[in-house]
């Protein structure tokens, strides 16, 4: 069988040959997808507009994933590792994030502010919450003994979080980390689209609003790459992580990759 | 027993200080009322709104939706996950590619949901089911990942089948964290058909609200987003149940 | 106690529990060097024997039977069960009770005892039987309920003891199944097993510390050496059975308890 | 009966009342069709919606016509809607001194750039030659930010103008309805493979949406009865909006009218300054097949 | 190996480790019922003491270290240490080595042991040194930078008691710290610990079920019956020390073994 990469950069190569193909042959109208080449054109010949505007939405992007991601966690520890305030503030926690804040932002702009403020806010808000549930069920399923060993070696609560609660956590925490980091992308791309008058969303809207697609998805071609960026960061973690997750499963394909761990037979 | 009634007390305490701090900010002026209007004014429009036969009809359909988009999208999504989780190479075939996909704002492919389903209650289903089922299939994912290896070694020693062990040993073990990916996926999921109930609609709740923000009704609008959020406290209080009764083996 | 006659095979299995170990090595690849944890080891062992595997801390007895127990592939050589090899775990042919109790914390301690049976889809009202019987067996009468953070060190062990026993195989593997228990409850889990193992013509695979219960318990001693893990003395131990707890004093006793602490003080 | 489907931009928008009078006049009916009213969220999302399918005939300007057809999707004009931004204004808040030329180097609060209110924005500009930073905030963010002092002064459309100006809490600087050069701003909208096929159907359709203005033109309680319900606003904000949006409209709907094409032309200049590219000529945009014969009630 | 007088105490704490347990209860409140897991125990413990708690399985030995540890509160009664009450862990005055290894796995050994030092903030090259030399009493030498689950069961349970000693408190809470272990390192460990505590004027409290183990070690023996626990006998050892392998068939010895024997047999 051909390897995992090759076949997924046939996948990805398919995409490409697709995004061109359905545009051209008139499959879909280019209004909705206008095809690959145009889209590079229209971002090569606004390329200074299109730098311009990534600089503000990766500064907002930075500055929200400092907030949700180091926040998320640290609180998600937190709170999942003291059972009172567990049950009492994570189902006020989950319920507050019910509250449809996509409707309420134009209204909070009003407080917030217009410019850079009130995406940062809104995206650490929506990036902070799945992280922090993330990070906080992790610990639940942290073994109680290890804690014990913990507390009976006088670790204090912050020592307990950093070297006993995060590490037990890192599986979960990491991949609370890499939905929470998505979400500060989509999250400030999002709230730059409803209001704004700098960034890649408001380009994207901006163009949007006057149907020129091609410019459109040369803003969509920006986020999916601070994706990628975004992607390639939290894989360099988790390698480097691979070691504190020996005993899960996550830490078995981990020691898998690093080359280490016996042959096991097939599960 | 004694616990969660103190427990219970607080969380009412706590509910009541947020609607007292909004009508005392609102009252005292601290908050432009127009801004924010008060909280018993919202209550007192929520009730009035609740009695129109029309509203009671967006809710019903945009709950029907919700509820279809999440019946489709949270098994399918799991089984996804759990292959990524299983299947290394399956994994690493499209795990990155689900990611980059979960980064992009959704919204930009709602007119094809439209060319695809016209407009109505397809279209919403289906892209309620998409803004949900990446979250789905990534945290089915992490919740895998989090299954201790030694009680895996256990269950294949009895010869557990693949789905045997999915059901015995991969669920009570990941329950915690599935539970609380279910709630995100359910936040996920209503916020995606709202969205595009607001994007192009003939009914459904959405729709009115975005209506009403356009028009600058902030007691109607805080109504409704109080009434959206309703719909998604009621679920979520329905995933605690099951939580507590399934969480008794944890300390 | 009950005998374990009640714990009866669900179908009846070829009681034909032979185990050739041919030239086996196992080659663990850590991080910094590559560990070899097994060298060269062949072993015969008879259809209903009852085999005792001793060797200091650390020498491959867990992955001797790990590799038994088809949960882990040998480096080199060949395992076969009853003549064909176990690429697999198979419960139908074997049993592993695990060093560490390994129970689901999810699941009560009568449940995680009917697992294996829930598995192979007996019926409630049976394997809830048959639990209460394993249970029983091991002291734990009353206890079906809790749940193991509710159970002290040597009842998990037990639990887990009795979810092996409640399969009922051809072939049981058990890694110092009596590491966490008294000497009374050992004492009488040891003659239980040995009742069990005579009613049904099992064979045992048993690792074990205690050299006296090694000997009051085997067919056969098998003694390990660690680095690289070799064995370096297999003795039959030809004294009568039923054993007696007089025979602990006896001279032939001595003289086999002795000749295994001589090749364990060598090589710790 | 064939179907046909009406895509409307915003529901509070002149366009939803005169759909919404046809179908409960029953105009539809009286032509042998029936009507299915979708709202969009704006007018790009109903020139989407369109394209896509979900909608046969829609009201847009024609700047989108314009730039649909750059990207594929062949439409045009057949019936004029509007010939002025009715309702639109500039507005600041009541206690605020601001005039119009004080303006220059303020923010001001649009909906969106490249939309409607942008478009009056960049007008503006280049009419009064000053110059201010336009800040988009969204249809839900222009009053609450106006109040709030984040915006100097916002491009308002109607009804919510009237009703902040009847409140007290902003008052109006600029009317474009008056001091913007007559263009057309808005028309219905089909794709040519639509009117090619059914031209029937558009026929009627236009129709019965004339019918409907002229019933409206004709039946002040009930209009603005229609509008307070709609709207879900005091009668007092429905008349001023029958009176000053409604009245206003063109009752004939003809393209083929002399003033037309420049007031086509005019539109996409103005739509030019706000970034649209994409441009074709005015007759491309307009499709003078079709001329409205108002169903009578 | 090497003398654990290279493990020496951090700062030297006052080696004063007596503890008063009095009328002690502990009630664990289950779905079903209420469990009695100890009932009005009293003990006093002198400093420098030598105890060793021996009784059968679920008699609720566990339960009382981890009281005494302050890791748990008691239902009913008082304990202190050095005369004051022992709210939450206090590593400077008591240490424990549970009776499951409770390694942290992302941690390597010498981490693993290493992790009480750096919680106090000893610096990088000390602990290292004196991670190492517990590594090597306790037989790991070479092993300090394998992971836990690349460790078998007794050195898993080596370094947990590694881990237990690096830390060096007054008093020293050991439940069943040697029971994964064959018999000849469980001597050479039963050695050594002997010398730490003479050489450091140690409290220890420890945990077997090995009767042999228990009298060798101990100036005092307590035996614990269960449901509810409770002391029903407390043996003092004055077999003069340093211990000898020849006092084991001793008839001082012998006598004291049976007398504990006769209890367990009774209880268990
Ligand atoms: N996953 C692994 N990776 C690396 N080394 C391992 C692994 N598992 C076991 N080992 C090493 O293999 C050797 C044998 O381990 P094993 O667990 O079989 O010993 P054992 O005889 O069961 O010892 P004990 O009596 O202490 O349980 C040990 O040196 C151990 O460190
Ligand atoms: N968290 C708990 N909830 C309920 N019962 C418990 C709990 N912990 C311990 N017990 C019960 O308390 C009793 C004493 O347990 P403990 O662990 O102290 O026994 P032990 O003497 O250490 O036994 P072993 O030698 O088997 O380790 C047991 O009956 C046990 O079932
Ligand atoms: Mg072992
Ligand atoms: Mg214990």
């Amino acid at each position: 069988m051909m390897s995992a990469k090759t076949l997924r950069h046939l996948i990805v190569l398919a995409l490409i040959a697709l995004w061109e193909l359905l545009p051209r042959t008139g499959l879909i109208p280019e209004l909705f997808l206008p095809s690959l080449s145009s889209t590079l054109l229209a971002g090569w010949n606004d390329a200074a507009e299109y730098g311009h505007a990534l600089a503000v939405t990766l500064y907002e992007v930075a500055v929200s994933m400092a907030f949700a991601c180091g926040g998320g966690i640290l609180l998600g520890a937190i709170v999942g590792s003291l059972p009172r305030p567990r049950l009492l503030i994570m189902p006020m926690v989950s319920s507050l994030y019910a509250v449809p804040l996509v409707i309420l932002y134009p209204v909070f702009t009003v407080w917030l502010g217009i410019g850079s403020e009130s995406k940062i806010a809104f995206a650490s808000i929506y990036g902070f919450l799945p992280t922090m549930l993330a990070t906080a069920a992790g610990i639940q399923t942290i073994d109680p003994q290890l804690l014990l060993a913990a507390r009976s070696m006088g670790a204090t609560l912050g020592q307990r979080l950093v070297r006993v609660i995060i590490p037990a956590a890192i599986p979960t925490v990491l991949s609370g980390l890499r939905v929470g980091g998505a979400l500060v992308i989509v999250g400030v791309v999002v709230s730059e689209m409803l209001i704004s008058s700098a960034g890649i969303g408001y380009l994207i809207s901006r163009y949007r609003t006057i149907l020129d697609s091609p410019h459109v998805f040369a803003g969509v071609l920006l986020v999916l790459f601070m994706a990628i960026a975004f992607n390639t960061v939290i894989r360099w973690v988790e390698r480097k992580a691979a070691i504190w997750q020996t005993g899960t499963r996550a830490g078995q394909s981990a020691a898998d990759e690093v080359g280490s761990g016996a042959m096991q037979p097939a599960t | 027993m004694q616990a969660t009634l103190t427990i219970r007390l607080a969380r009412a305490a706590i509910v009541i200080a947020i609607f007292a701090l909004w009508e005392i900010l609102s009252r005292t002026g601290l908050v432009n009322p127009r801004l924010l209007p008060s909280a018993s004014d919202t209550l007192v429009t929520l009730g009035d709104l609740l009695q129109r036969s029309s509203v009671r009809t967006d809710l019903l359909v945009t709950a029907t939706e919700v509820l279809t988009a999440f019946a489709l999208a949270v098994p399918m999504g799991a089984l996804i996950g759990f292959l990524i989780a299983e299947n290394r190479y399956f994994a690493d075939v499209a795990k990155p590619l689900l990611f980059f996909a979960f980064s992009i704002p959704k919204s930009i492919f709602l007119p094809m949901f439209i060319l695809v389903f016209g407009v109505g209650f397809a279209q919403k289903v289906g892209f309620g089911f998409f803004s949900t089922i990446f979250i789905v299939i990534m945290s089915t994912t992490t919740a895998v990942e989090s299954v201790k290896v030694e009680h895996l070694t256990v269950a294949r020693s009895y010869g557990a089948t693949r789905i045997q062990t999915a059901f015995r040993v991969y669920l009570p073990s990941m329950l915690p964290v599935l539970l609380e990916a279910l709630r995100i996926s359910m936040i996920f999921n209503l916020t995606g058909v709202i969205l595009a109930e607001m994007y192009a609609s003939r009914d459904g709740i959405g729709h009115q609200i975005a209506t009403w923000g356009e028009n600058f009704q902030m007691k109607q609008l805080l109504a409704g987003v109080v009434m959206v959020a309703a719909i998604a406290m009621t679920f979520n209080e329905l995933i605690r149940w099951v939580e507590t009764r399934c969480s008794h083996w944890r300390t | 106690m009950q005998p374990l006659a009640n714990v009866t095979p669900l179908k009846p299995p070829p009681r034909a529990g032979a185990i050739e170990v041919r030239n086996v090595g196992q080659v663990f690849r850590t991080r910094s060097q590559d560990v070899v944890a097994l060298e060269d080891v062949s072993l015969d062992i008879k259809p209903g024997r009852f085999v005792v595997l001793v060797g200091p801390s650390g020498c491959g007895k867990s992955t001797l039977l790990m590799m038994m127990a088809g949960l882990r592939a040998q480096t080199s050589g060949s395992i076969t069960i009853n003549g064909a090899p176990i690429p697999q775990p198979d419960p139908n042919r074997v049993g592993v009770v695990f060093q560490e109790a390994s129970l689901f914390p999810w699941l009560s301690a009568e449940d995680n005892v009917e697992f294996p049976l829930a598995l192979r889809g007996v019926a409630k009202a049976e394997r809830r039987a048959k639990a209460q019987d394993a249970l029983n067996l091991v002291g734990l009468e009353g206890f079906g309920k809790r749940h193991p953070h509710e159970l002290s060190g040597g009842m998990k062990q037990r639990v887990s003891i009795a979810r092996g026993l409640v399969q009922d195989p051809p072939v049981l593997l058990m890694d110092e199944p009596f590491a966490a228990l008294d000497e009374q409850t050992r004492m009488t889990m040891g003659d239980e097993l040995l009742r069990i193992w005579a009613a049904t013509g099992k064979t045992v695979v048993f690792v074990t510390h205690s050299l006296t219960e090694a000997v009051y318990l085997a067919d056969e001693v098998i003694v390990m050496s660690p680095r690289p893990g070799r064995i370096v003395d297999q003795l039959q131990v030809n004294l009568p059975r039923p054993r007696t707890y007089e025979m602990l004093s006896g001279d032939a006793f001595g003289a086999l308890r002795d000749r295994i602490w001589r090749h364990i003080r060598k090589s710790a | 009966a064939e179907t046909i489907r009406v895509g409307l931009p915003t529901k509070t928008y002149w366009p939803t009342t005169i759909a919404e009078t046809a179908v409960r006049q029953k105009l539809f009916e009286k032509e042998g069709i029936k009507a299915e009213l979708t709202v969009y969220r704006s007018g790009a999302e109903t020139f989407e919606g369109m394209a896509a399918g979900a909608a046969d005939i829609i009201l847009d300007p024609p700047s989108l016509v314009s730039a649909g057809r750059k990207k594929g999707v062949m439409s045009r004009i057949v019936a004029n809607a509007a010939m002025g931004n009715f309702g639109w204004q500039l507005m600041v808040p009541a206690k605020s001194t601001l005039e119009v030329k004080d303006l220059n180097g303020k923010k001001v609060g649009i909906t969106a750039a490249g939309s409607g209110s942008d478009l009056l924005a960049l007008w503006t500009i280049q009419d009064r030659k000053i110059d201010f930073t336009r800040v988009p905030v969204g249809g839900g963010g222009l009053v609450p930010n106006l109040l709030a002092g984040n915006v100097d002064a916002a491009v308002v459309y109607s009804p919510l103008s009237f009703q902040v100006a009847r409140s007290g809490e902003a008052k109006t600087i600029l009317d474009y309805a008056t001091a913007a050069p007559p263009n057309l701003t808005a028309g219905w909208i089909v794709l040519d493979k639509f009117a090619e096929a059914k031209p029937e159907v558009v026929q009627k359709a236009v129709n019965a949406l004339y019918g409907a203005v002229q019933f409206m033109r004709a039946n002040r309680d009930v209009t603005v009865k229609l509008i307070a319900d709609l709207y879900e606003m005091p009668a007092e904000i429905a008349a001023m909006e029958y009176d000053n949006t409604i009245m206003k409209l063109e009752t004939d709907g003809n393209m083929g009218a002399a003033n037309v094409p420049a007031a086509v032309q005019l539109s996409l200049d103005l739509a030019k300054l706000g970034g649209l590219k994409d441009i074709v000529p005015v007759e491309d945009v307009i499709s003078t097949k079709f001329k409205p014969v108002p169903t009578k009630p």
